[in-house]
C-alpha cells in the first residue's frame, strides 16, 4: 500500500539529542559554552535530520528502521509516516528557539544544576522524537516512560518544597498511567498478537466488545494523564514549579503533547474510527473531552499566577486536539492534527513570554503586569499575538486549526461539540485579553521602567520568532514546514486505509 | 505471656509436618520388601558388577569412591569448607588478641 | 491400623523423631537446645534413609566375602542389602557434622558477644544497645 | 578440552579454593589475585559452555564415565548455562569489590573469604549444573554453609541471625533431602532425567505427591518465599557488605531455578496442575509475598534491610512467573531471574560501596550523596529504576513477561498485583532518589546569592568510592541497561529452549 524506505535518519534523530545529554553530562559545569554548544549543535542536526524526512513522507513513503526483536512479532523500530512526522517536526523545530531561550534563561537567573537541567532537557527530546517516531506500541510505550523519567529532574529542579511536592504529584500521576498503559498494551498484545500502528487500527475483530470498552478506558486514561484530561489534569499546573523553558518546551510541546499524540494513535492506529463508530465509544470521549475543554476555560480564568493560567490554557487546547480527532469526521481529524502543530508555537510564545518577563522582573502574577507592556513591548507583542492565535483570532495559525475544527463538528452533525469550541474560543478571549489589557493600557506601577528595557536579546528574539511562525502559518499554512501537507496526508491514510 | 503462642505454633506446624509425612508413608513399599523400587532399579547393578567394574568387594566402598565418587568430592568439600568456615569464624586477628590480653 | 503401623513401623519411628527434632527447633530458646533438635531431625533422616535399604528375607551387608581374588560369579542380588542409601547418608552424616560445626561455631561467636546462649536475652541484650544509639541521633 | 568443559566449570572454582589458603598463609595480597584469576577463568568457562550450548544443543556430562542412574550425570542445558554465566558475573564482579573492601574491613580473615567466596560460587555452579537431585543436595549445602560463615561476621546483630539461617536453612535443605529419598522410595532413582521418565505413572501415588510437597516447602525456604522468608532481612541486612552482593543476588534466584528444575524437569508441568493445583497455591502466596515485601519495605528506614524486603518481593515475582504455567509466564520468570540477580547486584554493590565509605545506610542520612558518589548514584539510580519496571531497563521487560503470562491465564489479581508492586517499588526507590539527589533542607529556590556552583550545598566534596569498587557497580548498571532491549534476543536464542515444549 505505501512504499517503506529504510533508513537511520529516524534513529538518528533520536540518539543525537540522547548524545547530547551525554556529552553534556561530560563536559559538565566547568565549560558552560562548551557544553551549551552540544545543545545547539544537536538541536541543529536533529532539524536536520527531521525536516530531511519531510519530502520523502510528502512523497506518501514510510521510512522505517528496525533494531531488535523485543517480543515475537514486536521490534524496536522507528517508523515515520506522516502522523509521526508531524509531531517530530514541531518537537525538533521548538528545541532550537528553546535551547537559545533557556540559555539565556538559566544564566539571567542563575540556576543551579545546569547540567543536569540540559541533560535532561536534551533526554527529553531524545524520548520525545522516539515518541513521535515510534512504529509500534510497545516502542511508542518505552519511549514514552523515558520521557516521564527525564521531565521529573526538570520539574523538581529548584528542589524546594514546592518543587519536590509538584514532582511526587507528577510521578504519581503518570507512573501510575504507565502502569495502566503497560497493561493494557500487554493486553492487545495477547489479543491481537501485534502492536504495529495500522492506519485504521487492527483491533477490530479481535476481543469481544465489553474487553475492546475496557482497554479504550485503559489506554485513554494512560495517555490522557499526560494530556491532561480531567480528571488526570492535576498534575499540570503543579508542575508549573518548573523552570519556564521546561514549561515552554515540555508542558506546552513535547510531554502533554506526546500525550495527546499517544491518545490519537490509540484512537485512529490502534482501534481505527470504524471500530470507535461500532463501539460508540467515541461520544463518551468527546464528552469528556468537551468537559475538558469547557472546565479548563473556567478555571483558568480563576487563576493569578500566569504560568498556572497558561496551563490550564494548555489543558483546554489538548482537550480541544482530542475533541477534534474523536468526532472523526475529516475535518475535524485534519483540524485537531493541525492544532497540534499550531498550539505549540503559540503557547511556546506565550510561556517564553511568561520567562522573560519573570526573569527580568521576577514577576509571575497577572495582577503584577500593570503597564509592563511600556517596559517590554516586544515580549507583549508576542504575547498578543500568540494570545489571539489561541482564540481563533486570524491571521494567526490558531486560527485555522479552528476553522478546520468548527467545519468538522458541522461535519459530523455534532452541533453541541461546535458550540463548545466556540465557548472555548470566547474563555480564551476572556483569559487572555485581561493580561494584555493589563500590560498595555494599566497605569504602570512605580518599579516598571519608563523606558524600553527587555529581557537579554538570546531570549526575546526566540519569542519573536516563534509568534512570527505562528502569524506566518496562519497565513501561509503550508509554508516552509508543510505542516499543512503532512496533516492532510495524515487524514488522508486514516480515513483511506 | 509471649512464648506461649510460639510454642503452640511450633507445636502445630510440627504436627502438620509428621502428619504429611505420614501421609506419604500409606503408599510406601512394606519395610524391607526386596521387590521394591528402591531395591530394584538402580541398586542391583552396584551389587551385580561392583567386582567387575571396580574390582571392590565392599559395595558401599565401590559406590562411595567410584560410580558416585563426585558426591565424594563434594563431601570433602563440605568438610573443607566448614573446617574454612570455622578457622574464618573464630580466628582472632593478632593485634586483636593482643588487645583482649591488655 | 496396628498392623500397618507394625509393617511400617520405621516410618513411623523417624517421623516421630523427626518431629521432636523440629520442635526442638522452632519451640526451644536456647540455641543450644535448637541444635541440638537440628542433630535429631538430621539423624532421623538418616534413620529414614538406611531403613529404605532394607532387605527382608535374609540379605546382608554389602560386602561380597570371597569375591574379591580375581574370579567372579552371578552375586544373587536378593541376598545383599541395597548399598546406596548407605553411601548417601555416608554423606549426609558428614554434612551434619559439618552443619554442626558451622553453626557451633556461630554460637561461640554469639557467646563471645553477648556472654549468653538464650536468645531471649540476647534480643533483650541488643535492644538495650540499640536504645541509647537512638536516643542520641534523636538529640 | 571442550568436552570437558562442564567438569571444569566446577573443578576449577573448587580447586582454586583449596589452594586460595595455602597461598593465603604466605601472601594474602597473592591470595585474592588468584581468587580473581579463578573467579574470570570461572566465567570465561561459563561463556565458552552457553556458546556450546546454543551451537550444538544440550550437554549431558558423565562423570567418571559411569552411565546415568548409576553415575552422576551433568545436565547442562540451555537454563543451565544462563544461570552459571549469572553465578560466575555476578560472582567475579562481587569479587572485584569486595577484594579491596575485605582488605580494609576484615584484615588477618582475607584468605578464608576469598576460600568460602570461592566455595559458595562452587556450590551455586554445582546445583545448577547437576542432574542428579542427591549430588545437587551436596552442592547446596556448600554453597549453604558457605554462605553461613560468610554473613557470621557481619555488623551487631549477624551471628544471631546467622544461627537461625543456619536451622532454617538445614529445615530447608533437610526437607529436599526427604523429598528425595520420598522419591527414591517409590522409584529407586536418583537422576533427574531417569525419574522424569519413570514418575508419570506414579503421579498419583501420596507418597510422590508428599515429596513434592517437602521439595517445595524446602526450595522455598531457600528462595526465601513467603511466609518462610523470616531469615532472610535479617541474615543479608546484617551480613557483611561484600558477602550480602555475592549472595543476596544469587542464592535465591539459584533456589528459583532448582524451583523450576523440579517443577519442569523432574515432574511435568501435567503434575504441576492436574495432580494437585499447585499452582494456584503457589500463585496465591506470591501475590502475599509481593505485598507483604513491597509494605514491610515502606516502613523500613534502613536502605539495605529495605532492599532485602524488595527482596522477598521480587521471589514472589518470579514464582507468580512459574505459577501461572504458561510460556510467557516461565519466560517472565526466568528473565526475572536473570535481570533481578544483575539489578539486585548493583543495589548491593552500592550499598558495598557506601558501606566502604562509611555512610549510613539510614534513608534519611543519605542527603547529597549524588554530589558526593555521582557515579554510585547514578548506577543506583539505573537499577532502581530497573526495580520499578521502567523501561528501557531489563525490568521492563520481565514484568512485561510476566504481566502478559498472568494475563494469559486469566489472572488479573495476578496481574494487577504486580502492577500495583512496581508502583510499590516506585514509592521506595524515589523515595531515596528524592533523598539523595535534593539539597538537603530545600528551600534554595532563586536566592541570587549562593548560586555560583555549590547551591547550599558546596561544602559537599567529591569522595567516590575507589575505581576498584566503582567498576563492577558501573558494569552491572551498563548490564541493566543493555540487557532490557536486548531481552528479545537473549529469549531467541537461551530461555525459549528452557521453556517446556508443552507451553
Amino acid at each position: 500500500m505505501t512504499d517503506t524506505v529504510i533508513s537511520t535518519r529516524p534513529l538518528l534523530a533520536v540518539l543525537v539529542s540522547f548524545a547530547a545529554g551525554m556529552l553534556i553530562l561530560a563536559t559538565g559545569d566547568r565549560r558552560p559554552n562548551l557544553r551549551e554548544g552540544w545543545t545547539i549543535a544537536a538541536a541543529l542536526i536533529k532539524f536536520g535530520l527531521v525536516v530531511s524526512m519531510i519530502p520523502t513522507v510528502l512523497a506518501g513513503k514510510v521510512i522505517t528502521c528496525r533494531l531488535l526483536t523485543l517480543l515475537p512479532g514486536v521490534e524496536l523500530v522507528f517508523r515515520v509516516d506522516a502522523f509521526g512526522l508531524l509531531f517530530g517536526v514541531i518537537a525538533a523545530t521548538l528545541w532550537i528557539p528553546t535551547s537559545f531561550y533557556s540559555i539565556g534563561y538559566v544564566r539571567t537567573l542563575n540556576e543551579h544544576a545546569q547540567s543536569r537541567y540540559f541533560f535532561a532537557f536534551a533526554l527529553c527530546l531524545s524520548s520525545a522524537v522516539g515518541v513521535a517516531f515510534a512504529g509500534n506500541l510497545l516502542t511508542l510505550l518505552i519511549c514514552y516512560e523515558v520521557l516521564t523519567i527525564a521531565t521529573w529532574p526538570l520539574v523538581i529542579h529548584h528542589e524546594d518544597g514546592a518543587a519536590i511536592m509538584g514532582g511526587r504529584k507528577y510521578l504519581v500521576y503518570t507512573l501510575t498511567a504507565g502502569t495502566g498503559l503497560l497493561l493494557a498494551t500487554v493486553v492487545t498484545y495477547s489479543l491481537a498478537g501485534t502492536l504495529d500502528f495500522t492506519p485504521g487500527g487492527f483491533l477490530a475483530g479481535h476481543a469481544p466488545d465489553g474487553l475492546l470498552m475496557l482497554l479504550f478506558v485503559l489506554f485513554i486514561a494512560g495517555f490522557g494523564v499526560k494530556a491532561g484530561i480531567m480528571p488526570f489534569h492535576e498534575w499540570l499546573p503543579t508542575a508549573m514549579v518548573a523552570p519556564t523553558p521546561v514549561s515552554a518546551l515540555l508542558h506546552a510541546v513535547a510531554v502533554v503533547k506526546a500525550g495527546v499524540f499517544g491518545c490519537v494513535r490509540v484512537l485512529l492506529f490502534v482501534f481505527g474510527p470504524n471500530l470507535l463508530r461500532e463501539l460508540g465509544i467515541w461520544q463518551a470521549m468527546a464528552g469528556v473531552a468537551a468537559f475538558t475543554v469547557v472546565a479548563a476555560g473556567l478555571l483558568a480564568l480563576g487563576q493569578d499566577h500566569l504560568k498556572r493560567r497558561l496551563a490550564f490554557s494548555t489543558i483546554n487546547n489538548l482537550a480541544l486536539i482530542l475533541l477534534g480527532v474523536t468526532l472523526l469526521s475529516e475535518n475535524a481529524i485534519r483540524g485537531g492534527i493541525l492544532h497540534i502543530a499550531n498550539h505549540a508555537f503559540m503557547k511556546i510564545t506565550l510561556f517564553f513570554c511568561a520567562g522573560a518577563i519573570y526573569a527580568k522582573t521576577h514577576k509571575d502574577h497577572v495582577s503584577q503586569l500593570d503597564g509592563l507592556g511600556r517596559q517590554m513591548p516586544f515580549t507583549f507583542a508576542a504575547f498578543t499575538i500568540a494570545a489571539m492565535g489561541l482564540s481563533g483570532i486570524p491571521p494567526v495559525n490558531g486560527f485555522i486549526s479552528k476553522w478546520f475544527l468548527c467545519l468538522g463538528a458541522v461535519q459530523a452533525g455534532e452541533l453541541l461539540f461546535l458550540f463548545v469550541i466556540l465557548t472555548s474560543a470566547m474563555l480564551d478571549v476572556a483569559f487572555f485579553f485581561p493580561i494584555i489589557f493589563n500590560g498595555f493600557f494599566r497605569e504602570p506601577r512605580p518599579d516598571v521602567a519608563p523606558r524600553i528595557d527587555e529581557a537579554p536579546l538570546i531570549m526575546v528574539i526566540p519569542l519573536c520568532a516563534t509568534a512570527a511562525f505562528s502569524v506566518l502559518f496562519g497565513i501561509m499554512p503550508d509554508a516552509v514546514l508543510h505542516f499543512f501537507s503532512i496533516t492532510t496526508h495524515a487524514v488522508q491514510q486514516v480515513l483511506g486505509g | 505471656m509471649k512464648i506461649m503462642p510460639l510454642k503452640m505454633v511450633a507445636f502445630a506446624a510440627v504436627v502438620l509436618t509428621g502428619a504429611l509425612l505420614l501421609y506419604g508413608v500409606e503408599d510406601m513399599p512394606a519395610w524391607g520388601d526386596p521387590q521394591s523400587p528402591a531395591n530394584t532399579h538402580v541398586s542391583p547393578r552396584y551389587i551385580e558388577n561392583a567386582i567387575p567394574d571396580t574390582a571392590t568387594p565392599n559395595i558401599v566402598t565401590a559406590v562411595l569412591a567410584d560410580y558416585r565418587g563426585y558426591d565424594t568430592l563434594g563431601e570433602t568439600t563440605v568438610i573443607f569448607t566448614a573446617g574454612i568456615a570455622c578457622l574464618y569464624i573464630l580466628r582472632r586477628p593478632r593485634n586483636q588478641r593482643r588487645k583482649e590480653r591488655d | 491400623m496396628l498392623e500397618y503401623v507394625i509393617a511400617k513401623y520405621n516410618y513411623w519411628v523417624y517421623v516421630i523423631l523427626m518431629m521432636i527434632g523440629l520442635y526442638a527447633m522452632m519451640g526451644k530458646r536456647n540455641l543450644v537446645k535448637k541444635l541440638i533438635g537440628m542433630n535429631i531431625f538430621q539423624t532421623s533422616i538418616i534413620l529414614f534413609y538406611v531403613s529404605i535399604g532394607v532387605k527382608k528375607g535374609g540379605a546382608t551387608v554389602p560386602i561380597l566375602e570371597g569375591h574379591g581374588h580375581g574370579g567372579h560369579q552371578a552375586v544373587d542380588v536378593a541376598t545383599i542389602l541395597n548399598p546406596l542409601p548407605h553411601v548417601l547418608m555416608l554423606t549426609a552424616i558428614v554434612v551434619s557434622i559439618a552443619t554442626t560445626g558451622v553453626a557451633l561455631a556461630a554460637l561461640i561467636l554469639i557467646y563471645r558477644r553477648y556472654g549468653t546462649l538464650e536468645e531471649d536475652e540476647i534480643i533483650a541484650a541488643r535492644r538495650a544497645a540499640a536504645a541509647p544509639k537512638a536516643k542520641d541521633q534523636a538529640s | 578440552m571442550t568436552a570437558q568443559l562442564p567438569a571444569l566449570q566446577i573443578a576449577i572454582p573448587l580447586l582454586g579454593a583449596f589452594i586460595t589458603p595455602l597461598i593465603g598463609w604466605h601472601r594474602p595480597r597473592l591470595a585474592g589475585l588468584w581468587a580473581l584469576a579463578v573467579l574470570a577463568g570461572a566465567a570465561a568457562l561459563a561463556v565458552a559452555l552457553l556458546m556450546q550450548v546454543t551451537a550444538h544443543g544440550p550437554i549431558s556430562y558423565h562423570l567418571g564415565n559411569w552411565a546415568p542412574p548409576w553415575g552422576i550425570a551433568y545436565a547442562v542445558d540451555h537454563l543451565t548455562v544462563l544461570m552459571l554465566l549469572l553465578i560466575t558475573g555476578i560472582g567475579l564482579m562481587a569479587f572485584l569489590q569486595a577484594r579491596p573492601a575485605v582488605a580494609v574491613s576484615m584484615p588477618g580473615r582475607e584468605p578464608y573469604f576469598y576460600t568460602l567466596f570461592l566455595l559458595q560460587v562452587t556450590g551455586l555452579s554445582g546445583i545448577v549444573i547437576t542432574g542428579d537431585m542427591f549430588n545437587l543436595f551436596v552442592f547446596l549445602e556448600i554453597s549453604s554453609l558457605s554462605g553461613y560463615a560468610l554473613i557470621a561476621l557481619g555488623e551487631d546483630g549477624a551471628p544471631l541471625a546467622t544461627f537461625n539461617y543456619i536451622i532454617i536453612g538445614t529445615v530447608g535443605a533437610c526437607f529436599y533431602l526427604l523429598g528425595v529419598g520420598y522419591l527414591y522410595i517409590v522409584t529407586g532413582s536418583l537422576n533427574m532425567a531417569d525419574l522424569a521418565n519413570l514418575l508419570p505413572a506414579l503421579y498419583h501415588s501420596k507418597v510422590v505427591l508428599v515429596a513434592f510437597a517437602f521439595f517445595t516447602v524446602g526450595v522455598a525456604i531457600k528462595m526465601g518465599l513467603f511466609p518462610l522468608h523470616t531469615w532472610m532481612p535479617d541474615a543479608y541486612t546484617t551480613a557483611p557488605a561484600p558477602a550480602s552482593a555475592l549472595i543476596a543476588p544469587l542464592m535465591t534466584k539459584v533456589a528459583a531455578y532448582v524451583m523450576i528444575r523440579i517443577m519442569f524437569t523432574v515432574f511435568r508441568p501435567e503434575f504441576d496442575i492436574g495432580v494437585i493445583p499447585v499452582a494456584t497455591i503457589l500463585g496465591w502466596m506470591a501475590v502475599i509475598a509481593i505485598l507483604v515485601g513491597g509494605i514491610k519495605a515502606l516502613a523500613q528506614t534502613d536502605l539495605k534491610r529495605m532492599l532485602t524486603y524488595i527482596m522477598v518481593a521480587e521471589v514472589g515475582y518470579i514464582v507468580m512467573g512459574i505459577s501461572v504455567m504458561n510460556r510467557p509466564g516461565l519466560t517472565g520468570a526466568i528473565l526475572h531471574i536473570m535481570n533481578d540477580a544483575c539489578m539486585v547486584a548493583c543495589l548491593f554493590l552500592v550499598i558495598g560501596a557506601l558501606a566502604h565509605k562509611g555512610i549510613p545506610r539510614t534513608i534519611s542520612e543519605l542527603g547529597s550523596l549524588n554530589r558526593k558518589m555521582p557515579f554510585t548514584m547514578a548506577a543506583f539510580v539505573v537499577a532502581a529504576l530497573s526495580m520499578c519496571g521502567l523501561p528501557p531497563a531489563c525490568g521492563f521487560f520481565s514484568k512485561w513477561y510476566l504481566v502478559q503470562g498472568t494475563v494469559a491465564a486469566g489472572q488479573w489479581v495476578f496481574a494487577g498485583t504486580l502492577l500495583v508492586s512496581s508502583l510499590i517499588n516506585a514509592v521506595l526507590f524515589f523515595r531515596v532518589i528524592e533523598k539523595a539527589y535534593l539539597a538537603p533542607g530545600g528551600g534554595h529556590g532563586h536566592d541570587d546569592q549562593q548560586h555560583d556552583d555549590g547551591h547550599g550545598t558546596a561544602n559537599v566534596v567529591r569522595d567516590e568510592a575507589p575505581a576498584a569498587m566503582l567498576a563492577p557497580i558501573l558494569i552491572m548498571a551498563a548490564l541493566i541497561l543493555v540487557l532490557g532491549p536486548f531481552s528479545g534476543t537473549i529469549i531467541d536464542a537461551v530461555i525459549s529452549h528452557a521453556v517446556p515444549a508443552a507451553f
